[in-house]
């Protein structure tokens, strides 16, 4: 564990200039129109590249303690598990109707 | 036993009412076993291993897996019996047979309407029918409502967005309360009804004739009748009393200021766009919480309501 | 515990409480990233509430989102990644004792967020004009579905709660160059500016998330 | 979590015995004087007691609270108060306990005094955001006060929509009060979290810990994972008021059961934020006064973050009849069960370390039995309600506000008790009455049942809860159940009066009344500002009772404070005898 990892400048920019091209990609896979709901998961597929990218080398969690990444998997995990409980109701409503 | 079940619970009238009380009566009764046994425990170690001196000196037990594991197993096989037991009962609970006869709900705050399929509405009195399925249909058209009838254990939300049910049969002819459980405003607590459970044939008779039995009766006694049956007196008082809306007494031909500083006379036409658009005009002080009752009373039920205020001086 | 720590150190910074620098650092860098764990679940409540709209009408977002420009969106997207490269070119300024360099990039960085919420700010404009208004003064006819003030609703709470994010980033950064100014910061001790850092790191997530989900609904 | 345990890490400290002085002159509670120093304060313990103050505060509001809906309830109709007022009171009365009493007393008040004594540090991680987070709880309830005076909030504490949308009275200043308040339990946790991986005293390994810290532990991971769900929540709810933005108004198009999701999704994790530190505080009780090695350590302090866990999985169980689909009702009504386990296996491995103790029958460890007694009612009856056909008659009825009421005051308010006359000596200085305390006690268990067991029965048999108007066959119980709760208040009132005794009359304490082996008892009786004069080395468990004291009250031998979590340490036999 430390947090003194210092990246050197050339790498900070390699990974400025590989955000911006998947930033490219998402704009540009739009043109091609995926049938859904692959659009939404390749939108979503190139955000969470782009997320992991920043987060390991701009946020030096690729250096840091096993705790701090813990933290951020597991808000994400009870994020998921919120709306992954939640559509567990939202999308299986059964309502009656009426007869009359 | 008997005695205890009926000290715990209303009496069951329906047919589902009967499993779901087992599985009280079990949870109550493994429950107390339990308790009195960790009671005992609890007691009789701070007696028996009282501190004698104060240099008592304990033995070190860190831990014992067998123990641990029993008491981790046994507990976890309870609760799943319960579960399985819940769940079977609910799946009942949800599941109308095919043949259920359908009434519509209407939760307003503070009254249910019932809507039958000959298009006649009853305020506060649910009619049905003795060991027949009766499914409920229910919207609201406010605020959350709950529909709760004690004696048949069921009891489901009403929403403003959307359709929900419940079913029940009922096992007794007789009456059962209904209560409103989900909390609604002022008069939440007084948006109670009653289930009238008939015969077969009663019921029938009930349907053809309900609503024309009011024909031949005396336009103030009808006006009065209808001020209860339509919930009208939860709000509106009949003795000067105020309550969530003006009282009745003394309201016909008075002089009523409105919230924007108009001054009505509440004569006839005042009292039935009341009834039928409540928010148009508000009295100074009271909040625009009445129901619309349009639809629900007709022109000869609302002459006969305004005849009966008329006597209220 | 860490290669950096000298003998030489100059300990102003440090606190009674803590044995050491490096026991400060961690310390505060894991208070950050704990805080970063309930901004993630903040606006996670905001995607649920998105995810379970979508899933319900999916042809509302299709429609809504062409009101949205995605030339903008993109190029938002691209100043906060930018913004982003600076704040860690400054941490690393910082951490080799460079404090122009620190104070330049966090400039930079202020200026990338200025100019983030000055685009924000005239998409907001042209769509208050069309009469896309948030809640209940949406008075826009364009989107055929009964729903779209939802969409929008939606699209302004996420918008909005992290256009304040950036605006308290700014702010944070401003204090920073104060700070920075009156030679605070040193290669021993940056921790205000490495934690500020990992919160603007945040933020760009949380709008490469909002990006797709907003502006590219084909 | 297990960072590093191994036995090739141990590090070598020349330590010595520090016997804790006894009735120090100088303390932290009069060592800064003034009024400005107490408010701008970052020392633990005194942001500890300022909280102690003011959830004390909101007890008593909250109670008198209770005690007017209790007396309206006397009669099935009006008895003095209008429905309108009776729906505000009992909504205040259910904010007021739980956002202002429930959820920072154990963490806020307990946890802040405790959790830096108990880890050997001189302070929490951030003393500066501890005061900050005090402070904004001041914020939050000055909103809410606010709130209160214009207009009031008759929206239950539940806010559930669209009524809360709907309604009049000033519902906007108390979701922006209990908005701000999260912020301040949000900091607390996050504190305590940093506190306890990074401060803790050389020696205090993991499995070192006190149970009390592993529970204040799990309840800050649930804290900082929730509240900013809450936070969202009251946000939405707040701009639903402000400017209609229609995600839970069904009149604009909204849905209302999104709403329950989303507050419940906070809320059910918010009973256990309540709950848990309780369990803290009982472990420390039982052990220490049945002089015994607590039984099954890891068990408890797991099933502590267990119980974290799985309580964030079950929030829909109190939707069973909201209108959420039948999937979900199973899902939640199985994982509801899970819960039980953990919670079943405390209550055993606490009756476990009784066995063959030493019990000392003192007033905090007969709240722990007590605590055992009413907390197993609460959890049996929660096994009921978790039970979907029974559920469907039960929910919402004065069941739900039965069985809440012995988990949180029959759970929470006895452990919180048991826990505050366990620590009041080493917070003050001073001892209580045992007699008074015992016989507040006595009054307090027979008024809490007499009150809640009748609503028991009533909710089976089917009164609906927030009912201003009750039909006539109820009277009876609710009149029972009134009696009860005077009989607390007189209690309550008691429980006032020896305290406030003992902060002024008290016979002095010793710095270990109860010959505790836990570390806050190893410094003196009110202990200094920055808790110990060296910097302690633990080699035992904290409920290792078969060693020695001498070996509790090790220190650093050299001016050198070597401070270095998590590292086990090994002291030479040479240097123990020294000592």
């Amino acid at each position: 564990m430390s947090g003194h990892h210092i990246s050197s400048a050339k790498f900070l920019w390699g990974v400025a200039i590989a955000l911006f091209i998947l930033t490219f990609i998402t704009v540009a896979v739009t043109w091609i129109h995926i049938p859904s709901p692959w659009n939404v998961v390749v939108a979503i597929a190139i955000a969470v590249v782009k997320a992991l990218i920043v987060s390991a080398f701009f946020m030096n969690l690729y250096w840091d303690s096993k705790f701090n990444v813990l933290l951020f998997v597991m808000s994400v995990a009870f994020f998921l598990l919120m709306i992954g409980i939640t559509l567990l109701d939202t999308l299986y409503r059964t309502d009656p109707i009426p007869s009359f | 036993m008997n005695r205890l079940s009926e000290f715990m619970l209303p009496p069951a009238k329906s047919t589902t009412a009967e499993a779901t009380d087992a599985l009280f009566h079990f949870i109550n009764v493994t429950s107390v076993i339990l308790l009195v046994g960790i009671t005992i425990a609890i007691l009789y170690f701070s007696w028996k291993y009282r501190r004698r001196s104060d240099d008592d000196v304990t033995p070190v037990i860190a831990h014992n897996s067998k123990l641990e594991i029993t008491w981790s197993v046994i507990p976890l096989i309870l609760v799943l019996i319960v579960f399985g037991w819940g769940f079977s009962g609910y799946l009942n609970l949800i599941t109308p047979p095919d043949d259920a006869y359908e009434i519509r709900v209407v939760g307003k705050s503070w009254l249910w309407e019932f809507h039958y399929e000959t298009g006649h509405v009853s305020v506060n009195e649910l009619h049905v029918p003795v060991n027949r399925p009766v499914k409920l249909i229910m919207s609201s058209d406010d605020v959350l409502h709950s529909l709760y009838i004690p004696d048949y254990r069921v009891k489901m939300d009403v929403l403003p967005n959307r359709y929900t049910s419940l079913w029940f049969e009922a096992t007794e002819i007789g009456e059962s309360i209904i209560f409103c459980t989900e909390y609604c405003g002022t008069a939440h607590s007084n948006m109670l009804a009653t289930a009238y459970v008939h015969s077969a044939e009663d019921f029938e008779t009930w349907l053809e004739t309900a609503g024309s039995a009011d024909d031949d009766m005396d336009p103030v006694e009808l006006g009065e009748r209808l001020v209860t049956r339509n919930a009208c007196n939860t709000c509106h008082s009949a003795d000067g009393s105020r309550l969530t809306g003006p009282t009745f007494q003394g309201l016909w031909m008075s002089e009523r200021t409105m919230e924007d500083g108009e001054v009505v006379t509440a004569d006839e036409n005042y009292i039935r766009e009341s009834i039928l658009e409540p928010n148009a005009r508000i009295n100074q002080g009271y909040d625009p919480v009445m129901p619309s009752y349009a639809g629900s009373l007709n022109d000869r039920q609302i002459d006969a309501i305004i005849e009966y205020i008329k006597t209220l001086q | 515990m860490s290669q950096t720590s000298s003998t030489e150190e100059k300990l102003d910074h440090l606190k009674h409480y803590f044995v050491d620098s490096d026991q400060q650092f961690e310390a505060s860098k894991m208070g950050m990233w704990v805080f970063l764990v309930t901004e993630i679940l903040f606006f996670g409540g905001l995607f649920v509430a998105y995810i379970v709209y979508r899933s319900w009408y999916p042809e509302l977002y299709l429609l809504a989102s062409e009101e949205l420009d995605t030339f903008w969106g993109a190029v938002n997207t691209a100043v906060l990644i930018g913004s982003s490269l600076t704040v860690a070119m400054a941490i690393r300024s910082a951490q080799l004792n460079q404090i122009k360099g620190l104070i330049i990039n966090l400039w930079i960085t202020i200026g990338l967020a200025c100019t983030f919420m000055v685009i924000k700010y005239f998409e907001y404009s042209e769509k208050f004009a069309k009469g896309i208004l948030p809640g209940s003064a949406y008075s826009y006819d364009g989107v055929e579905h009964e729903k779209a003030n939802i969409f929008f609703s939606i699209y302004y709470m996420m918008t909005g709660l992290h256009g304040i994010h950036v605006l308290i980033g700014i702010g944070l950064m401003i204090w920073l160059v104060f700070k920075a100014k009156k030679k605070v910061f040193h290669s021993g001790y940056y921790t205000p500016v490495e934690i500020t850092g990992l919160y603007w790191h945040l933020v760009d997530v949380i709008w490469i998330f909002l990006f797709p989900l907003l502006y590219l609904i084909d | 979590m297990a960072t590093n345990d191994s036995t090739t890490n141990v590090k070598r400290l020349q330590v010595r015995r520090y016997k804790p002085e006894e009735n120090p002159e100088t303390h932290y509670l009069n060592q800064e004087k003034g009024l400005w120093a107490w408010l701008t304060t970052v020392d633990h313990k005194k942001i500890g007691l300022m909280y102690l103050g003011s959830i004390a505060f909101f007890f008593f509001i909250g109670g008198v609270l209770a005690l007017l809906l209790r007396t309206e309830l006397l009669t099935p109709a009006r008895s003095f108060m209008d429905a309108d007022v009776y729906n505000q009171v009992f909504t205040l009365h259910g904010a007021i306990m739980i956002f202002f009493f429930l959820i920072p007393a154990g963490p806020a008040v307990l946890g802040n005094f405790i959790l830096p004594l108990q880890l050997g540090a001189k302070d929490v991680a951030f003393p500066r955001l501890n005061l900050a987070s005090f402070y904004i709880y001041v914020i939050g309830a000055l909103f809410t006060l606010f709130a209160i005076v214009t207009g009031g909030v008759d929206t239950g504490w539940t806010f559930y929509t669209p009524y809360s949308a709907t309604t009049g009275g000033n519902v906007m200043a108390m979701t922006l009060g209990i908005f701000i308040l999260g912020f301040s339990s949000i900091l607390t946790g996050l504190n305590f979290i940093v506190t306890i991986h990074k401060m803790r005293a050389p020696g205090i390994t993991w499995n070192k810990l006190p149970l009390n810290m592993w529970g204040l532990y799990a309840t800050s991971i649930i804290q900082i994972l929730a509240t900013p769900v809450l936070a969202i929540t009251l946000l939405l709810l707040t701009m639903e008021r402000a400017l209609g933005i229609g995600i839970f108004d069904p009149a604009l198009g909204g849905d209302p059961v999104l709403y329950q999701h989303f507050f419940w999704f906070y809320s059910h994790p918010a009973v256990y934020i309540m709950i848990v530190p309780g369990f803290g505080i009982i472990s420390e009780v039982i052990s220490t006064f049945s002089r015994k090695i607590i039984f099954g350590y890891w068990a408890i302090a797991l099933s502590s973050l267990a119980i974290a866990f799985i309580g964030f999985l079950v929030w829909g169980h109190h939707m069973f009849t909201a209108g959420q689909s039948s999937l979900a009702n199973m899902v939640f009504s199985f994982l509801t069960f899970l819960v039980g386990i953990p919670t079943g296996i405390k209550i055993f491995n606490w009756l476990a370390t009784m066995y063959r103790g030493s019990i000392d029958m003192k007033t905090p460890m007969v709240y722990a039995m007590v605590f055992l007694f009413l907390f197993t009612i609460g959890g049996f009856t929660g096994i009921m309600l978790g039970a979907l056909s029974v559920d469907i008659h039960l929910h919402d009825t004065y069941y739900v506000v039965a069985h809440f009421h012995y988990v949180m005051m029959g759970g929470m308010v006895m452990a919180f008790l048991a826990g505050l006359h366990y620590w009041w000596p080493k917070m003050f200085g001073k001892m209580y009455s045992e007699f008074w305390a015992k016989v507040s006690l006595a009054l307090l268990f027979v008024g809490f049942n007499m009150t809640f067991l009748p609503q028991f029965v009533m909710g089976s048999q089917g009164m609906p809860r927030r009912y201003f108007n009750y039909i006539d066959q109820f009277q009876s119980f609710h009149q029972f159940s009134t009696i009860g709760a005077y009989i607390m208040g007189v209690a309550f009132l008691l429980m006032a009066g020896y305290m406030l005794h003992s902060l002024l009359r008290g016979k002095p304490a010793s710095s270990n009344p109860w010959g505790s082996r836990a570390l806050e008892w190893q410094t003196a009786s009110p202990p200094d500002l920055h808790n110990f004069h060296h910097t302690p080395v633990v080699i035992n468990g904290p409920y290792d009772y078969h060693k020695p004291m001498s070996e509790f009250q090790l220190g650093i031998a050299t001016s050198h404070n070597g401070h270095h979590a998590g590292e086990a340490v090994d002291v030479s036999k040479t240097e123990k005898e020294q000592a």
